[in-house]
């Protein structure tokens, strides 16, 4: 089987730089139509940037870039649409007051004289919704959905215009396992039907699956690009971190089963969300919190933190917890919660800032703030993290996401938590990092810190749980330990509420 | 009984304006007249048409101060014209120029020098009203054609024109904001200007454009107001722009961009005007109207921010 | 009540205005006559709305305004008077002629007010008698605010009545505003740095005060002539202390009482009285200085 | 170099403050004087109190237009309290008192009613200019003790005793805002609520502190004022809630929260000082001083805003 392989995009000596940061050197690539190509490597490795490059949002600071082998300048992303090149951003960006359908028909709306024919635009909307088999309920406001629909709505609005060339910034970092499937298989459909597809994730299984082609980033420079066939899991662990990897999950100890539970709750409801919860977490053990996406996992997460109001019986190290959540971090809860923007960090404020907004209190004396202390906490605390940063006072807006997340875990873990509640802890982070924030919480619990995990990857609850909590619709559905503690066991109570 | 809460929801100002509407008319005699309802769309026509456009321009993401300022200098421009040629038409065409360009004055200081706009637009404030004083050269401006005071008096079918052009400009105005694609990325670029940006909205001329607008309805106003009054002054006077903000910001749409409505805007016009026509007509002491005034405005916007709410 | 009459205020806060008004309610009380007042709260477009409510109520017989807008409010009296609705002005032009207390619209009833550029002739004759051999005298000049047409006619004025002066220079300008002393506290501490020594300062009396606090920081009181417009009661107390040179009277008390009594009148009679100076059958024309002012006694606190 | 670039642009507004400050030194006679520094220092003292706090206010993500009419009113209050009791104290007592009420009410209205804060301080305004008419009965009040004058002119070290108190609040608030937990939490609070209140940040009663702190330094920024003037008076005056808001955006503090700084303000405070202690020195016409005013800050602004952006 031969096709003919067209060379739609060709980048020769691209470079990015930010103010004194080099995001991007040197790079040498082309990207052919009706291919998926990967790229692939670390936590600021460059990805996001070179994507962005292509899509027009950034312009290059040297190296040319050549469409159909004429060289192309954009000045604004709007060019770059007008070429057919759209990219779906890592960070969402949507219009969280509008509806899904003007979010998906911007700039696409079928007019009718100097008039846009709402009807018309509604109807071209939904075909495409029905062509790639990806349903959203059009009137809703995006800001009330959940973050999954949310997603979709970004990759409709690429859809919807007849693009050649597609960049897919880490789609699957806020898809739930079972979603991930139909997403790859529209991958492999747009490449067929002769689009340039470009895939950025930090799942290399889905790398291994779904692309023709990858390209490893490291430090901002190119390091190979190749046909995913001739890579495997090892290679490709190789050729992102720069070193060879063991098992992707450490050795979890098992927890002291004579020990009093850190958090007992009973009945914990919060009507038509969750209803009659009970579960204990011992000292040292981790409990996955498993179920669908909108199954209520985080609404529990949050009630138990005392963020949203609930009924029910919360006891903490054998006491009673205090109303709000002040109280409660005070009492040694920590919380990674899953919005990483939105509930977690202040993105235009330094990183040290960020890091001890929930412990001011310790750092504070009565001459206010112990600055120098702080500084030095935090240093050593992002360091134990594995963060990257050029500079403690660089905003967070400044690191890659991965970093990003690292940030609320080294705010959770400088709290030295008696209760660690994780709420999808690694979403969008690297593999090398991924693996040391599973050290993180396996090191926290075999210090005997209780954790509470929250994951839409199962494999993440599988590897690192010692029980595993599955709620279906708000209820507890079951409670998996040991062998019983398997992927089909798991995905059976997850729909046994549906 | 559902609807009738879902609908109360959503149109929460409204509801709050009928209710006001409703009460005054049952006990106040003179409010519901026809006269009286004239007066009050004649009264409020000037504020209608710029606060139309302040809808458009906050939406946009942008405040604009300079609108007062607009409003005092640009019917000057107009009448030196007028008074220079004896032309009407030349004269209402130089004072809408002369907005346009203020409009565009500003638009270029948020667009270009990427000054926030409230600050930008306070600092050309001081530059319009400034023109104003020259322009005049600090007296008072009459009309020299006896037309120029049936722009805004001619009586048609019972309404002045001024209010008729009023409901022209809020009809277009409207339909602009919610049929049209400009208005469309109106709402793009101040609800979120990066994504707007990466959706091939041309933000930047978006807001341009707003600017133009609205300082465009400011210099209409403002000519209307030299008509009624057959003069023109220069001054440094705020309470233009100050009721115009404060029926967009009653109206509830949001400061920080990307959410509102014209109708918003026109009912909390509305609502102000029905308070302050009913305390004049039931005498009320001045300086308790002050304080009624504040407690009755901070009880609608608690309901409609109330009714806005999500899980009220 | 036999009559209902609308007093449209330029605003309700406004001391000098709310002592006129304590005047006009003794007045009417005494004929039977009802007053609602309207706060116009300094905005035109407010005061506007207030006189086309207050026409069709149809409630009221007569009507007195301070008008904001001379010139705009102008076609709205006509309404007024052509519904029958006796007008009385005060205090403020209607119309824009800003050098007459006559009438400036067929069929207004009375006009009860000191002319802006009369105020200007007013303080410029004191001004005169003040520099009355110094030669050259300098003065200070403090607008409220400078450019507005009123204070362009009241220095209109006072050119005018100086002059015939040829020692007088205007050496500095300064804006006092119009809102108590601390505009003419900054104006006068900026203009002493350019200007170490001056003869006379002139100004609203509210800017004054701002002047003699200045002036009695840096020891200066007594060295520099102070002129007010205002007649308050600080200006009379300065004057009585020397610590003043003198004042143009204001005479809120008299207007007040003047206009209403015009309304009655007119009410009863229907008489028009047309344009009243309260100054003009005062002492002096209402010029206060130390050699007068006992004759005169402050008719608001300032 | 590299280093004096990066300075430039952190400290943009600083350094436009300096530049005019030594053109006006070397340029205009008077200017660099003791006594002028001193005049200029006592001008701006109440503006530099109540704008440290209104800082503080928006970087906590809330406007308060409210300060004009606290301004006002709190000062008749206090001497209402004083003239009747012959005590200072107790008149400055009931003054700052009513002004922390004052400021809690607009407290509750954000944060129990949920009303956006531009518009509910614009209510409590009508409110607060209405309670000093009451209070007042419309006339000017004086005080009845000697002392009272002494509260804001004492001299002390050739400075008067309100430049010193100025001194002293600008440095309490600074120290408030970049040394303590609360000022921590009150950039977390402007900067994302919703995550501040996730890492335990009591975010209402932030910005309930920051209400009551604001209300109380405007309250003492006008008894102050009514010391200078040995008086005060009911108004519905905006200008000072206007000098106050037009220095904290001039220098730069965001209006969207979550960012800003003190000397920012203070440096504001100073350059808009200079400029019409300029203008005043070398006697400029005020019609083209406004005109002159509004494009030098405009290029002020432009300069800072080009400094802060970070990939400039
Ligand atoms: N707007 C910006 N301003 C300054 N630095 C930036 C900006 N955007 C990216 N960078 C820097 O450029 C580098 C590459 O970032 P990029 O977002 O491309 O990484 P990435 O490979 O997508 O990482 P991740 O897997 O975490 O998404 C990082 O060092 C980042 O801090
Ligand atoms: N802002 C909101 N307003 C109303 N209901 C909501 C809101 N957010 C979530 N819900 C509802 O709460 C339930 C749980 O939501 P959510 O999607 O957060 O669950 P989850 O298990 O945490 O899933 P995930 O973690 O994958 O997002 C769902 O029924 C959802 O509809
Ligand atoms: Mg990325
Ligand atoms: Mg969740």
């Amino acid at each position: 089987m031969t096709t003919r392989v067209d060379t739609l995009l060709t980048l020769s000596g691209v470079g990015k730089t930010f103010g004194g940061t080099v995001a991007l050197e040197g790079i040498d690539l082309s990207i052919e139509t009706g291919k998926v190509h990967a790229f692939v490597g670390e936590n600021g490795a460059g990805k996001s940037t070179l994507g962005k490059l292509i899509v027009g949002v950034h312009a290059p600071s040297a190296g040319r870039i050549a469409l159909d082998g004429a060289e192309v300048h954009f000045a604004s992303p709007a060019q770059a649409l007008d070429h057919g090149l759209v990219g779906i951003s890592q960070e969402l960006s949507l219009m969280p007051q509008r509806t899904v359908l003007d979010n998906i028909a911007l700039g696409r709306e079928v007019m009718r004289g100097p008039f846009v024919d709402a009807r018309a635009t509604r109807a071209a909307v939904q075909a495409v919704m029905d062509r790639y088999d990806m349903q959203v309920d059009l009137d809703a406001r995006v800001g009330d959905i959940p973050v999954v629909e949310q997603q979709k709505v970004e990759i409709l609005r690429a859809l919807s215009r007849d693009a050649r060339l597609i960049v897919f910034d880490e789609p699957t970092a806020r898809l739930p396992s079972d979603q991930v499937a139909p997403l790859l298989a529209l991958v492999r459909q747009l490449a067929g039907a002769g689009k340039a597809v470009i895939y950025v994730s930090h799942f290399l299984e889905e790398i291994l699956e779904a692309t023709d082609t990858v390209t490893i980033l490291r430090n901002g420079r190119h390091i190979r690009t190749g046909p995913t066939a001739s890579e495997t899991h090892e290679t490709l662990v190789e050729g992102v971190t720069g070193s060879v990897l063991g098992e992707q999950y450490p050795e979890i100890t098992a927890p002291d089963a004579a020990q009093a539970p850190v958090l007992s709750v009973r009945g914990l409801s919060r009507p038509g969300v969750f209803e009659n919860v009970s579960f204990d977490i011992r000292p040292g053990e981790i409990v996955g919190l498993a179920g669908l996406v909108g199954s209520g996992r985080s609404e529990i997460a949050r009630a138990i933190l005392g963020a949203d109001p609930a009924t029910g019986e919360i006891r903490f190290n054998g006491g009673d917890t205090g109303r709000s959540i002040a109280a409660r971090l005070a009492a040694g809860m920590a919380m990674i919660p899953e919005n990483r923007r939105e509930q977690g960090l202040m993105i235009d404020r330094p990183i040290v800032e960020n890091v001890t907004l929930s412990h001011l209190r310790r750092f504070s004396g009565a001459l206010g703030l112990d600055r120098r202390r702080e500084r030095a906490e935090v240093t050593q605390q992002c360091t134990a993290t594995g963060l990257k940063y050029n500079s403690l006072d660089d905003p967070a807006a400044a690191l890659s996401g991965g970093n990003q997340q690292k940030i609320l875990f080294a705010r959770a873990a400088l709290g030295d938590p008696a209760l660690l509640i994780a709420d999808e802890p690694t979403r969008g982070v690297d593999v090398g990092a991924k693996r040391s924030i599973y050290d993180l919480i396996a090191g926290l619990a075999a210090r005997g810190k209780a954790i509470l995990l929250i994951s839409s990857e199962l494999e993440e609850i599988l590897g690192l749980s010692h029980r595993v909590i599955v709620v279906s619709r708000g209820r507890v559905a079951g409670e998996l330990e040991g062998a019983d503690l398997t992927e089909s066991a798991l995905m059976t109570a997850a729909f046994s509420g549906t | 009984m559902q609807r009738t809460i879902l609908f109360a929801k959503t149109y929460g100002i409204l509801v709050v304006t009928v209710l006001l509407f409703v009460v005054l008319a049952l006990t106040t005699e003179g409010f519901f007249t026809d006269r009286n309802m004239r007066n009050i769309l004649d009264q409020q026509s000037g504020v209608l048409i710029a606060a139309c456009f302040m809808t458009m321009a906050i939406i946009a993401g942008n405040f604009d101060i300079s609108v007062g300022a607009v409003y005092v200098a640009t019917p000057l421009v107009a009448l030196l014209v007028e008074n220079a040629t004896g032309s009407i038409a030349l004269g209402i065409l130089a004072g809408l120029g002369a907005g346009a360009v203020m409009g565009a004055i500003n638009g270029i200081a948020v667009t270009r020098l990427k000054v926030n706009s409230f600050i930008a637009t306070l600092a050309t404030s001081f530059v319009f009203f400034g023109t104003g004083y020259l322009v005049s050269d600090r007296s008072i401006m009459r009309p020299e054609t006896d037309g120029w005071r049936d722009l805004a008096r001619t009586r048609i079918f019972e309404l002045t024109s001024a209010t008729w052009i009023a409901i022209a400009v809020v009809i277009l105005a409207s339909v602009l904001l919610t049929r049209t694609r400009f208005g469309r990325n109106v709402y793009a670029t101040g609800a979120n200007r990066e994504a707007a940006r990466l959706a091939g909205v041309a933000t930047d001329r978006v807001q341009m454009i707003t600017f133009v607008l609205l300082a465009g309805a400011a210099a209409l106003a403002g000519i209307l107001g030299s008509s009624r009054a057959i003069s023109a002054q220069p001054s440094d006077d705020f309470s233009f722009i100050f009721a115009v903000l404060t029926a967009v910001i009653v109206g509830g749409t949001s400061i920080a961009g990307g959410a509102g409505a014209i109708w918003r805007t026109v009912t909390a016009v509305f609502f102000l005007a029905f308070l302050s026509n009913g305390f004049n007509l039931h005498q009320i002491d001045p300086i308790w109207q002050r304080l009624i005034e504040g407690f009755v405005i901070l009880i609608a916007v608690s309901i409609d921010a109330w009714s806005q709410r999500r899980s009220g | 009540q036999d009559y209902e009459v609308a007093y449209l205020s330029a605003s309700s806060a406004n001391t000098w205005l709310s002592r006129s008004l304590e005047e006009m309610e003794k007045v009417a009380a005494a004929n039977g006559v009802a007053i609602t007042e309207f706060d116009g709260q300094f905005d035109a477009a407010a005061q506007t709305a207030q006189l086309q409510d207050v026409i069709a109520s149809g409630r009221y017989d007569g009507l007195i305004i301070a008008a904001l807008n001379g010139p705009g409010a102008v076609p709205d009296i006509e309404m007024a008077i052509e519904e029958g609705i006796e007008v009385v002005v005060l205090n403020q032009v209607l119309g824009s002629d800003l050098t007459t207390s006559a009438p400036q619209v067929d069929g207004v009833a009375a006009s009860v007010m000191v002319a802006p550029y009369h105020s200007g002739t007013r303080l410029g004759g004191i001004t005169v008698s003040a520099c009355e051999g110094i030669d050259p005298c300098e003065v200070v000049y403090l607008y409220g605010i400078k450019g507005t047409p009123l204070d362009t006619a009241i220095r209109n004025g006072f050119d005018e009545a100086t002059a015939d002066s040829p020692n007088i220079t205007v050496v500095a300008e300064g804006e006092g505003k119009y809102l108590g002393p601390d505009g003419g506290i900054a104006a006068t501490q900026d203009i002493l740095q350019v200007n170490a020594s001056f003869d006379v300062v002139v100004g609203p009396d509210q800017a004054i005060q701002g002047t003699e606090i200045v002036l009695e920081d840096e020891g200066m009181l007594g060295d520099v002539k102070l002129i007010g417009f205002g007649g308050s009661a600080p200006a009379f107390e300065g004057i009585r202390s020397g610590a003043w040179y003198g004042t143009v009277m204001g005479a809120p008390a008299d207007e007040g009482r003047l206009a209403m009594e015009a309304m009655v009148d007119a009410l009863k009679t229907g008489n028009d009285q047309g344009g009243i100076d309260p100054l003009a059958a005062m002492p002096d024309d209402g010029k206060v200085t130390a050699d007068n002012v006992d004759q005169f006694s402050a008719q608001w606190d300032g």
